[in-house]
């Protein structure tokens, strides 16, 4: 039961605010995966979209604007055992985060990211994020946007994401749906959601996105997934062009999938096999209370190549 | 001799750091303690870089000075740079094949030195070419010993059945060889030097062999072992040849870390080079544990991914200097805000901004201290040589983990670069504290319990369920405004300076080294130690009798230690030595104590502080000067 | 009465902010001095905000304090927040509708407050609901004015012939009239406030102005106008109406500031919204100039632009609070290596890390003054009051660009967000000083020339050729490891801290306010001088009297003044009065005094420093404790 | 003539670095476009790549590590009169820099990025840059590379880069006309450059290039120009596909130029005319020695909003 995952703190976005269709999603789908919150952690940057940890009952780390990624590979190394999922803002992970965000991708560390694409700087008053198209003008700035978007989805398969989609606030099962495979996934996972601000974006709105969006896998032929290293490149080009549709019409739904990439996680174990066996954090570092794990006679061997035996 | 200075110089990219760690070692091997500096350009290939080396025959050398027993070049750059290095009787090796090079001719030496060093030439009456700077310097009473360098090779390549060219890569050997035979080392430790670096390739072995013992006899048929060290006393049976760098690295492993996190950054880099060596903790195909090693895309990822770390529970870490660690400022207070025991190791370069990257300050403890918005506790602990840096890489993880603090362990360059034969450490003073820090737990937890100054820290994954935010919160972690909340919360935190200070006895965070019959005090930090103690032994065979006092973790500061010994002395007899200009660890301990220190002996030319010089500064801040500036080096 | 104190409470979003403009412009419109403060949470919609004003008919005030005359609330949590903050004999209105709302059904309320009014509640022997409250208030002395807003915005909304749901819009105007009502505000005075705010919307105008003034009239009708200012007597023609964030970008406009660069953060975007309002810098239809004003993709990428564009030779800012400074800091050396005029104005808030976003602090002095690696000269500026803080920004640019060097503009969040009537600026004060700022030149320039410690400064652009580096550097810019050029150039550097503090008189940099027959001392610095100096104002007439010392540039500090006047006092009559834990400031008049101030009056839960809490601290202190915590305010 | 172009700074890469390529075909594109020194500055972030502007006599800005764009972004603000390159490694510009990176696309100010592809971190002894592929492993790296690489390409063309091209540094005058058309062009253009760094990468080296590298302008039919607004899309997706070409062949010159986009100098000037009369940082903020070029009057009308006539 979604239930189990709330907290009994005061929920303090705007009424009718996107995210709330955004924790009521992340709540079911953990409901539903069947994770235990003590071995999930949600991470988060700074902004409205920020707070989600605290709505949440399970491990939550509200960190700092932009960073929560960084964090979370963190968190993720020391224990992969643990569940990781990361809630950032537009602003947060393609501004001022945005190395971070390229960073993971890059990786295919087994974390999912969930995108609070809101088109503007919820929490500072309304400024334009970088996902604001060039021209827009929500009510919240004074003159229309001057610097053209980053492409949220485009960016995250070029940066190397092995599971690309996007949702939408109130569509909270169809989201729902989207962050439990987002989940399920091995590796990188970024999941967009549009989601209204009912407060500041007065372009980008519920009734805009109402007539607009269609399920990519209602679309006929439409298949995300890589299923041989030869269809990488086309079915990332195609996953490029389709996230380009933005207008009469606008796709939900997988974009892409990667499941033939390794992780980092297995990259690592390759090179250093103890890795796998017991997750770096939770490997004891000490023995009898208190000596170190590694003797002065285990020193003397590991570190033999810069000890000199004196012949004085 | 009971101790020689040797100064081995060649252009950045020849190989004088394989040779320093060969001649090194072969010395170490022979029973000698050794230190030894480098310093080099920011740059890959073709700047002037030197090796500075103490040996002794009687105690594990713990600072350099000037003149140096013998300067050995490989280029000709490197003798105009040190000619005036070399004390009076002492020794110059060359490659006569350069007698002709001239000064204008060095293009990589840039403009202001090539000026300077022009100078020195005219005011010895030399000429421009290097031959006759030897000849010169002959008439100072340096006897230069100009060697064949392609001759050398000729004859050793020809010895050993290779080309000729091929024979030029083992070129850097030639100054080995000809240390060697000045100090009469033996060949056996040559050799075993000689193995232990090459080893694995048995031809590099030989061909290093040959060449070092073929310069040496060169040498010795010449003059002689006029530099014959005495018999060694020092009676180590093991002893570890390591950087500061080395040092750090191992402590932390020895101390637990499970997590290092880094940007490559001079001189920082190598430390997580050593880390990623030693990745899989591998002891006879067993593995004692495995660290995770991640090069980041920045230093903001790497502080804060090494956050994430420590939140789930591993020892967790990151190194870096200056430029890196002004981009962590961000992390850092969210670590201290979130009571996280996060480790960064600290080495200063020379600032500011890029400044001398790859040179060394002190200049850093001031920002250290105060970095970053708002007000946390922190614990700043900084090394006084490299067997401190050991120990301390493993307090500096018991510190965070008991108090739950970020700690910050400052380390500079020349500590970083410096090799020296170090002792193994002593295991029963190794100890792994981690506190309250819990590995099993059960459902949702206070992790800022208010109840205790530092509440149990159950780790991400231990089966509690707990929340962290950068914003003030209460004690489930989550955000509030509230302005008690505020009040007790804050002060919760900051606490922890007084538990801190109450706890880690004044003894180990300031060190007093004094016979009890001084007149003055030197105060001083992190690697001036060294040069300190070495200019107060000198100072007292001429009758000036002072007192040392290292000033060792900075936060929390021993305040009441360091007033009681400083006003112990008269006022205008405490000096603080510092490699800096700002006079920073002074500036800390009149905030603290109220006590002002008026006399400074300061450097801050990127170069070590040398014994000679700090001797002469502390002469004349003795006899009234308020200011001394060293500048001694190259 | 000679001063009413005000608080009008309101959830976030719910219009408060233009209530209180509207009544403050009303105030200063009718001839009183007006200070307000607004105090929220980092939410958007629906968490407890409110705004606490002082007016007063004899001065411009510059403190605040409780408890209040009159508290006026749009919603129950405002009366649960701040029932105990009206004094006995004052006032509450509220809304008689929401009588039978119970504390706990407010879910916006933290449960940490909640707790602790409830606690009140019992105290007072009040019940859980609203109306209950109000009664057991009238048994205190408090007189409780409960209207109908329902009837109230029915009546309007007949009246002015809209709908009654649009009528909602208006709510807030409510309070307004209520306080106006109580004040015996004329109707002039409030329509003239309500035109200049919505004068370009008529509707709006009109509707505002009859909603006012209906209410007003009910209230009057009820209980007259007991809280009646007297004649005002400040004799001022005209006066502005700002915010710190205003008197700063105003302040800059004036002095030249020609680039802006920032990166949205709570307390510091407002500036930077007032610089992209004014961009065009149009009066009368012609431009005066214009300011590229850029919001940026980071911090990092605002001051390191704001460089560029200095270099370049414009007027260059960047403002941020504390999480943006501390990405600033590896800019901010790179400045202060290459002596760029580059200036930061820096807000503080409440931290460490995101901390208390919207609330106030003096927390980064320390760290303001020493960040970023190595060292170098900088200036920091604190700013006691929005008029100071207007000349300051001019002042801060001319440092920068007579010194070459960044100067660290420090305010708080409490300034920036008070709004108050300030006289129109001495434009007699003001001067423009570029010191040898080149906008004509030619050819290749030693940018930095050692033979004086400022050099002439080609900008980009001027027609020089000219090289900047972040490593150390030679006269030409370009990269040089040279011990001897480094000895120089960053002793060149570093002497403009004494060259300025030479030219800059010590009396700006500290300034002491005293009447020569003082037995204590206060010391302060930024938004603590007015509680400070009101403080002691009250202390005189209860006997006892204090001087006041404000300390407004931290470096170059003023050392000698400093000291003479602190030793004048014996050191226990002297107190630091800081919005920290630390005592920061006193930590910086040590280290450069060896003065240490013992006894501390301290506030860190982010509200303002009041000034009835100072007194008492105050008094406490001088009677024999060493530190008063201060913690009034919701 | 180029010459004029030079310093007399020793020049302290690594011989045979295609570093001096690129400073060559820099200094020959100056001296061709005729740009006088004085109106030019050449700003660095930090690397090898980053010593660049000391070797060119022009105005030079040797920044922070991944900030030249920044610094630049700032000084062609301030004054739009200027010619602005800015001369970055991979590392730099993207990596930890990829935000500003980013962040100039999508203003498209007039600045031209010359992008030092050499793969490796040159300046600190050879690690892993953003653009090795993974598996690689150059002499350097103790074992191989374990992340993805970034495509420069991709990356501008997505961020909205208007000129994007890509030379070799060995082909100096190839390179130079590329750097002659990127400066000329009114935009954000980047010209990526394979540059082999012979110290520490022993794969891309001027052998692996040799037989590769081919021209995109003698392939027939290629024309990377948008003419017309509704080429823009097929334009652009038509280069990023180009760029993921890489093994047997691998193309050099322009692969996407679209004139037809407004630069953010004429989007603020659009708003605020004033700002391309004078530039900001020439404009005169005082008069008489030393009063603010705004009087008393003049403030009191410009900020009338904020003044209350006082009828007391
Ligand atoms: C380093 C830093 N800079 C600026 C801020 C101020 N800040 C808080 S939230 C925010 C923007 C939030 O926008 P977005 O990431 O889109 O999240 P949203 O509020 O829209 O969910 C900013 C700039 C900050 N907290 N830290
Ligand atoms: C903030 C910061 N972190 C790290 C460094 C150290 N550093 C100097 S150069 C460099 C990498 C350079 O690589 P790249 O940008 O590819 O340039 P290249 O040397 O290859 O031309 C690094 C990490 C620095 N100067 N500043
Ligand atoms: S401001 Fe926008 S994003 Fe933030 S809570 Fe309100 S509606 Fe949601
Ligand atoms: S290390 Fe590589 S990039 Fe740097 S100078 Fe040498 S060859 Fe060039
Ligand atoms: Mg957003
Ligand atoms: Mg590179």
């Amino acid at each position: 039961m979604a239930s189990r995952f709330r907290t009994d703190v005061w929920i303090d976005w705007c009424p009718g605010c996107g995210d709330f269709g955004i924790v009521a999603a992340m709540q079911k789908a953990f409901a539903e995966l069947n994770i235990e919150p003590e071995k999930l952690a949600v991470v988060s940057g700074i902004g409205c979209s920020g707070k989600t940890p605290h709505f949440i009952y399970a491990n939550g780390v509200h960190t700092l604007h932009g960073r929560g990624i960084a964090f979370a590979t963190g968190i993720k190394l020391a224990n992969p055992e643990l569940t990781v999922v990361v809630s950032g803002g537009d602003g947060d992970l393609l501004g001022i985060g945005v190395a971070h965000f390229v960073a993971l991708g890059r990786r295919n560390l087994d974390i999912t990211v969930i995108l609070h694409n809101n088109q503007v700087y919820g929490l500072t008053k309304g400024q334009a994020s970088p996902t604001l198209k060039k021209g827009d003008k929500p009510k919240s700035l004074p003159a229309p946007n001057i610097q053209d978007p980053v492409n949220p989805i485009a960016l995250a398969v070029s940066s190397g994401y092995t599971f690309v989609a996007r949702g939408y606030a109130m569509w909270v099962d169809h989201l729902k749906e989207l962050i439990k495979a987002a989940i399920a996934h091995r590796g990188s996972a970024l999941v967009e959601v549009l989601q209204p601000c009912v407060t500041y974006n007065d372009l980008y709105t519920g009734d805009y996105y109402k007539d607009r969006l269609y399920k990519l896998e209602e679309e006929p032929g439409w298949d995300p997934v890589v299923r041989s290293p030869a269809e990488l490149d086309e079915k990332a080009a195609r996953a490029i062009v389709k996230s380009m549709e933005w207008g009469e019409r606008i796709p939900v739904g997988v974009f892409f999938v990667n499941p033939l990439a390794e992780t980092y996680e297995e990259r690592i174990a390759k090179r250093n096999p103890g890795f796998s066996i017991t997750p770096p954090a939770r490997q004891p570092i000490s023995r009898n209370g208190g000596e170190p794990i590694i003797s002065k006679e285990e020193f003397r061997k590991l570190f033999s190549d810069y000890i000199i035996i004196v012949r004085g | 001799m009971e101790e020689a200075l040797i100064l081995i110089g060649g252009s950045q990219g020849s190989g004088i750091e394989t040779s320093s760690l060969i001649l090194s070692s072969a010395l170490v091997r022979a029973g000698y303690g050794v230190l030894s500096n480098r310093e080099y350009y920011s740059n890959i290939v073709g700047r002037h870089s030197y090796i500075h080396l103490r040996a002794s025959s009687s105690q594990l050398p713990r600072s350099l000075t000037y003149p140096v027993d013998l300067v050995a070049a490989l280029d000709a750059e490197s003798v105009f740079f040190h000619f005036d290095d070399v004390r009076r009787g002492g020794f110059l090796v060359y490659d006569r094949d350069l007698s002709k090079t001239k000064l204008r001719g060095i293009i990589s030496m840039e403009p202001e030195s090539r000026a300077r060093v022009e100078g020195k030439l005219k005011a010895i009456g030399a000429g421009e070419e290097l031959g006759s700077l030897a000849l010169a310097l002959e008439g100072l009473g340096v006897r230069s010993i100009g060697l064949s360098y392609g001759s050398i090779i000729s004859s050793f390549a020809e010895k050993l059945g290779i080309a000729r060219a091929e024979a030029q890569r083992f070129r850097s050997s030639i100054v080995v060889g000809a240390a060697a035979g000045l100090l009469g080392l033996r060949q056996e430790a040559l050799d075993y030097a000689i193995d232990r670096r090459f080893g694995r390739r048995p031809a590099l072995s030989k061909a290093n062999k040959l060449l070092t013992a073929l310069v040496a006899e060169e040498v010795k048929s010449l003059v002689g072992s006029p530099l014959r060290l005495d018999e060694p006393s020092i009676g180590e049976e093991e002893l570890l040849l390591v950087s500061g760098n080395d040092a750090v690295g191992m402590g932390k492993i020895v101390g637990g870390l499970r997590y290092q996190a880094y940007y490559p950054i001079t001189p920082a880099t190598d430390e997580s080079v050593l880390h990623e060596t030693y990745e899989a903790l591998r002891v006879e195909g067993e593995s004692l544990g495995s660290i995770v090693v991640l090069q980041t895309e920045d230093e903001i990822a790497a502080v804060n991914s090494a956050i994430g770390a420590a939140l789930a529970g591993a020892r967790a870490s990151t190194s870096t200097s200056g430029p890196g660690f002004s981009l962590m400022v961000e992390g850092l207070g969210w670590a201290g805000m979130n009571e996280t025991p996060l480790v960064i190791t600290y080495y200063q370069r020379g600032g500011p901004s890029t400044g001398l990257p790859t040179r060394g300050s002190q200049s850093d403890l001031l920002f250290s201290l105060f970095a970053s918005h708002g007000e946390f506790p922190r614990a700043v602990i900084s090394s006084g040589d490299h067997l401190e840096a050991f120990y301390d890489a493993i307090w500096a993880f018991n510190i965070a983990e008991k108090y739950q603090v970020p700690v910050i362990h400052l380390l500079d360059k020349f500590l970083a670069n410096m090799v020296t034969s170090m002792p193994l450490p002593d295991w029963s003073k190794i100890r792994i504290e981690r506190g309250s820090t819990l590995f099993e737990a059960n459902g949702s937890v206070k992790r800022f319990d208010k109840s205790s100054v530092v509440s149990p820290r159950p780790v991400i994954g231990s089966g509690a369920v707990i929340w962290y935010t950068g914003d003030e919160h209460n004690e489930w972690g989550h955000i509030t405004e509230d302005p008690v909340n505020r009040l007790e919360m804050y002060e919760k935190r900051y606490r922890k300076l007084q538990l801190m200070d109450a706890e880690i006895p004044e003894e180990e965070r300031a060190i007093y080294y004094s016979q009890g019959d001084e007149d003055f005090l030197l105060v001083g930090w992190g690697s001036t130690k060294g040069p300190a103690l070495d200019a107060l032994r000198e100072l007292r065979e001429e009758g000036l009798a002072g007192a040392f006092l290292q000033l060792k973790v900075f936060e929390p500061f021993p305040a009441r230690l360091v007033s009681k010994v400083i006003s112990s002395f008269k006022p205008d007899r405490v000096i603080a030595v510092e490699a800096n200009i700002g006079a920073q660890a002074a500036k800390v301990v009149a905030m603290h104590t109220g006590h002002v220190i008026r006399k400074h002996a300061l450097k801050w030319t990127g170069r070590p502080i040398y014994t000679m010089e700090l001797v002469q500064a502390v002469k004349r801040l003795l006899a009234g000067s308020e200011r001394e500036v060293m500048s001694y080096g190259k």
